[in-house]
């Protein structure tokens, strides 16, 4: 057991990657000299070289479409998306040649390429360093899309998500990644599976659905709720695709009452998704709809505003009293 | 605004040519190419049977055996000079039209057919013939082939990569980056763009205003301009872009100066946008023509010789009607097939529901 | 009154709407000479001239960039995207600046841009072809995002579009192109504003919602239901943000029972926005769970098997008996 | 793989300079101005100030007044030179450094700081000033602009558009578009290429292997290279590059040659990627320094308007922070402003949602 950081966490786990497999390429603006710009990647570089950590021009699609191509040739690229407001020029790759490529193949090509996006806000950024993009990868699919909320799972899951044969959506909650805990990095026997969810608080009067930088949120709300009697169940999904429906199902048939919690606006957001999910699977053991705390279905708004916009603690409570007001 | 008026009859002035329209060899400082009657032979048999092979795809088409095709009809001699210029070692990257490039990597032509009627996105292993999957979307492949180029040059390997775009695909962002990259990493890659003249209804001035090949010029690399319809020519520039890039020269353009004989594919009506007389003056350029002159003259063929090929070609094609008309339909499942290469949990609920839904129906 | 196909009846929208404003243009592939691929811009050219009807680079980007462009110029571009699939390589300038652009200006930007898209399935295309990329923009706060579904629909639709001082992403259903239906080209009076919803058959029974291209098979699984005595309501949205929230919760309370039609993927697709939506309004009125019938969660299969792949009349009348389940 | 080595002390020799870093006068075949002793005073007080502002910017961001600030030190001549050769009617677009040629565009100063400190995205009505927002991804704006120069087209008006970006950007799909479609539509745009060596931590060979300005060589318009610290060439060349804009002779791009001095933005430290002795040789050509020397040595100007100028910048520093710190912040309903021109039922509803639940709080 060792303290880390989240992004020490995804550093070493990365670095054990390339370790473990010389095949495993680090791509993305400023990742080599700079080690990213949270660092992520630091010093990565210089233990492995230019030809494993790679420095590229400025130009998302390029980063995706070469990384595409690198996978073909049998490399596993892992590449970082400066911050989630940039994906976008590669939205074109990933969505129409990453994502669909083995298939049009009838599984001759596998793409083993994992698409690190540091994600979310809170961190009193400018316009397009605050998004949560993962609805636009859910609704695609030949992806994975999971998310970290912590560093023990950030260590295991980037390994994870490395590993697959699959291209992955790999986000980050930039705003813990600062955050310390203990990480074991001795053994991956006890890992979790990468599309399992895992529950981080048991309850029994309603569960909080979250992942990434939400985790930690739906803690802080149900220990205050706890305070008041009230007994919320947190877990963290892990995966947004595939979706752990056991898990998430098992707990809402037990609680009855579900809030989903993300910093992306509600409007088609992925809470969508697991709302219309948890309502065709659970229908007869709702007491209440599944309802949403999320970012408003606006642009994300200039800093000075971001503790109004992201759901915190008095807004995610403020959606469960709201499901026994049914 | 015009500036390249070379679309019509006349070559360009800067145009590498080693096979006159009429048959005559022609010498070219920088490039040169010596080829035994055998090779010679070799080559207009691949020029004889593409063509025979779009044919039969075309009339498949018509008949409504394939949804759609995109006709090769007057780039023969474009795709089997640079495909011919490849070793094993080599990977080429096509669009959704380099037939000739793919018999030349020895895809079996009913292949290419799985795409176009409906049965399949792509029928053949890309690392079987190192020959990469048909791509649609304009110019996405040139930023893998530029990827993968990266990849031979971590392996230390003596190989080069290929990639084959339209005039309409300069345009496209993509292709420009995958030049900044090329560029930058020195990559061993050959950028094979097949000029021919159209992209669907809109003329070559609509994406540039000067010769493609000078675009090369802005990113640092060579650029050069063939004859496309110059099967000698196309074998000898590529090889030499191909033979640069394995040795570390990095990446050069190549514009292959050709023309779209036929529709963008069998949906486009050109006459709704083009004139006659330019496929007419494109007709006495066409691409197989002139090796068989060159052959008949220099007395390298005789009569029974083109007269086996016209065969060889009837056969082939009567094959491949054959053989398309018994591609199997995929079964309603394959729609959860490789849609993720590991298992995926939502995949197997999907397939399960509806196999069961079907199931209700024979109930 | 006049019978016109809905492609003509585009053309004859846009057409007025250049007659009534000198700065409205057109831009596009192969939009020029050729009228575009579906001829929905047959004639503009030659009536308007190659300053209106502008030919463009073959580049999504670009497009929609210099759209953006010439509407802070004071013109209200018409883009075509020529297929569904090939506006992935503008998702940058559509998501990061098209839409947030006004509000970045804090509304001293107005960008009354069009973006066409000929969507959706069932034509036998190839890849790319048939897609279904609605929620990514619904997703997107800053756009408003149509669908027509019918000839009358697509002239009114159109000209209203254009006359928005907001971006609009409009669908047009590709393989209703050739259907016709009366238009009345003579008022605009009757017209139904562009973010309202329409009722096209009632029924006391099952709402069913769709849009653009499904709305015809959801019509025609209605006759089919008629016949087996359930009466099925059908509502055109028409409009996918805003949704006209009114007239889907006044019908899912009368019959109970929903059933959301749609071509694309069902996971994070528009469906689950609405089937939430519905959810959280109509509690108390659902007899079931709001149920979705959809494309697969997959990529567009080739076209042998999307037959399979589309809902279809059984599709949709199998979700109905599904919802008589609960 | 570094073919341009320029990038230390040495000027590279396809440089427009009219002002050396001693500050004397040289000629330029292609280039020529004609200032007035009143008009470099002028310029000097422009250079000077809004070094003020942005230094006092950086204070602010040190001390928690900005969240970020993207310091322009070193670029001011690019900026200045460029901005000053704009007219009214000429239409700029910005990337979010261009804070030099905002003061040439008559924003007040205060307004850049809105997006920096938070309480907006861009706090100026780009149509009164002909000045764009601030336009934080890489790029895009170069197609806005080549989009506005083409409205201009079709206005027939006696303007042309600038466009801002950095070196980095060159390597941006969307760039390279917006040279396709200024070239084949002649659109009336100048490319303004800040090119400050570093995109970040990535230095120039990150993004090309030849000198930038030639990029343009390969779309078919002029490249030029010029001193971008040197205020007299820069304010030449656009002049020229706009005026040929606005006669119908299509875009031009301009490479201007200068040095990020500080850091990216406030947040990033460059001396984990680059070394001290090249910030050193570039402090000798510094864009203010020269023109000061060319002044007293010319003796256009005494201390004493040496002095004006400097107490001008301490009034205008000292004023901007208070201002800064007046700026009030947004309440917390302007989330939902402006997202739509035109009334929509979502925003309505989550506004008025939100209200109640911010009214709870007050309850
Ligand atoms: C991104 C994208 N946009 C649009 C299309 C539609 N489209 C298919 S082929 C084509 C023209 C291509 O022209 P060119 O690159 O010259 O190749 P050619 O077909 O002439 O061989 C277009 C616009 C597409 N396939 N992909
Ligand atoms: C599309 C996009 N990708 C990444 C970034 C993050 N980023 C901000 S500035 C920058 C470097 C830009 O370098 P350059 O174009 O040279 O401009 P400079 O900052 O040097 O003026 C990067 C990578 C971004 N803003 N947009
Ligand atoms: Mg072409
Ligand atoms: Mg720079």
């Amino acid at each position: 057991m060792t303290t880390m950081s989240l992004s020490k966490a995804l550093n070493e786990g990365m670095r054990k990657a390339m370790e473990d497999d010389p095949k495993v390429l680090i791509m993305g603006e400023d990742v080599g000299k700079l080690g990213g710009v949270f660092r992520v990647t630091d010093g990565l570089q210089k233990d492995f070289g230019e030809d494993r950590v790679i420095d590229t021009p400025l130009a998302e699609s390029g980063i995706i479409g070469t990384a595409i191509g690198l996978a073909l040739r049998g490399y596993r690229p892992v590449c970082e998306i400066q911050f989630d407001g940039f994906v976008f020029p590669a939205a074109d790759q990933i969505i129409t040649q990453l994502a669909k490529m083995p298939m049009r193949s009838l599984g001759a090509i596998k793409l083993p390429v994992v698409v690190r996006i540091p994600c979310g806000g809170g961190i009193g950024a400018v316009e397009h360093h605050s998004e949560s993009p993962e609805a636009y990868f859910t609704h695609t699919a030949g992806l994975r899309v999971v998310a970290c909320s912590n560093p023990a799972d950030a260590y295991t899951m980037i390994q994870q998500a490395i590993r697959s044969d699959d291209p992955v959506i790999f986000f980050e909650p930039k705003r813990r990644y600062w955050e310390k805990a203990d990480v074991d990095t001795s053994s991956a026997d006890w890992w979790t599976p990468l599309h399992a969810a895992r529950t981080v608080r048991q309850g029994s009067d309603v569960t909080l659905l979250a992942y990434g930088p939400m985790v930690k949120t739906c803690l802080e709300a149900a220990a205050a709720a706890a305070e008041d009697g009230r007994s919320l169940e947190v877990i963290d999904l892990r995966s947004l695709n595939p979706l752990d429906e056991p898990a998430v199902m098992d707990s809402v048939r037990r609680t009855g009452r579900a809030v989903i919690v993300h910093e992306a606006p509600v409007n088609s957001g992925f809470g969508a998704e697991l709302a219309a999910r948890i309502t065709e699977r659970c229908f007869y053991h709702l007491e209440a709809p599944v309802l949403r705390a999320g970012g408003f279905s606006t642009p994300y708004p200039p800093s000075k505003l971001e503790e109004h916009y992201l759901p915190d603690l008095d807004r995610v409570l403020d959606a469960v009293d709201r499901t026994f007001g049914y | 605004m015009t500036t390249d008026a070379s679309r019509g009859a006349e070559a360009p002035p800067d145009l590498v040519q080693l096979l006159t329209p009429e048959g005559e060899r022609v010498e070219h400082p920088d490039y040169d190419i010596d080829l035994t009657p055998e090779e010679v032979r070799s080559l207009y048999r691949d020029l004889v049977l593409v063509r025979r092979i779009d044919l039969e795809a075309v009339a498949l088409q018509r008949q409504g055996e394939l949804g759609i095709w995109a006709s090769l009809l007057g780039q023969e001699a474009a795709q089997i000079g640079s495909g011919r210029a490849l070793t094993d070692a080599d990977m080429a990257f096509p669009t959704y039209r380099e037939h000739g490039v793919a018999w030349c990597r020895d895809v079996d032509p009913v292949k290419l057919l799985g795409l176009f009627r409906g049965v399949n996105h792509g029928g053949w292993d890309p690392k079987e013939h190192n020959f990469h999957l048909y791509t649609i979307v304009i110019g996405s492949q040139t930023l893998h082939a530029v990827g993968y180029a990266m990849g031979i040059q971590r392996d230390d390997a003596n190989a080069a990569t290929i990639v084959y775009f339209g005039d309409g695909a300069t345009s496209q962002g993509d292709v420009n980056e995958s030049f900044i990259w090329a560029s930058v990493f020195n990559a061993p890659i050959v950028f094979f763009c097949q000029n021919n003249q159209w992209a669907i209804s809109e003329p070559l001035e609509r994406q540039t205003r000067i010769p493609l090949y000078r675009r090369a010029s802005g990113f640092g690399f060579p650029g050069i301009r063939v004859d496309g319809n110059d099967v000698f020519a196309c074998l000898a520039v590529t090889r030499k872009a191909l033979e640069a890039a394995r040795t570390g020269q990095g990446p050069t353009l190549v514009e292959a100066f050709t023309y779209r004989m036929g529709a963008h594919t069998t949906t486009d009506d050109p006459t709704r946008y083009r004139v006659a007389s330019e496929l007419e003056a494109w007709k006495l350029k066409d691409p197989i023509e002139r090796v068989k002159a060159y052959l008949f003259k220099n007395e390298h063929a005789d009569q029974e010789f083109f007269d086996s090929v016209a065969a060889e070609a009837d056969q082939l094609g009567a094959d491949l009607r054959r053989r398309c008309l018994a591609l199997p339909d995929p079964g309603p499942l394959a729609i959860f097939d490789h849609v993720y290469s590991e298992p995926h949990a939502l995949m197997e609920q999907e397939r399960a529901q509806f196999a069961a839904y079907l199931e209700g129906f024979q109930a």
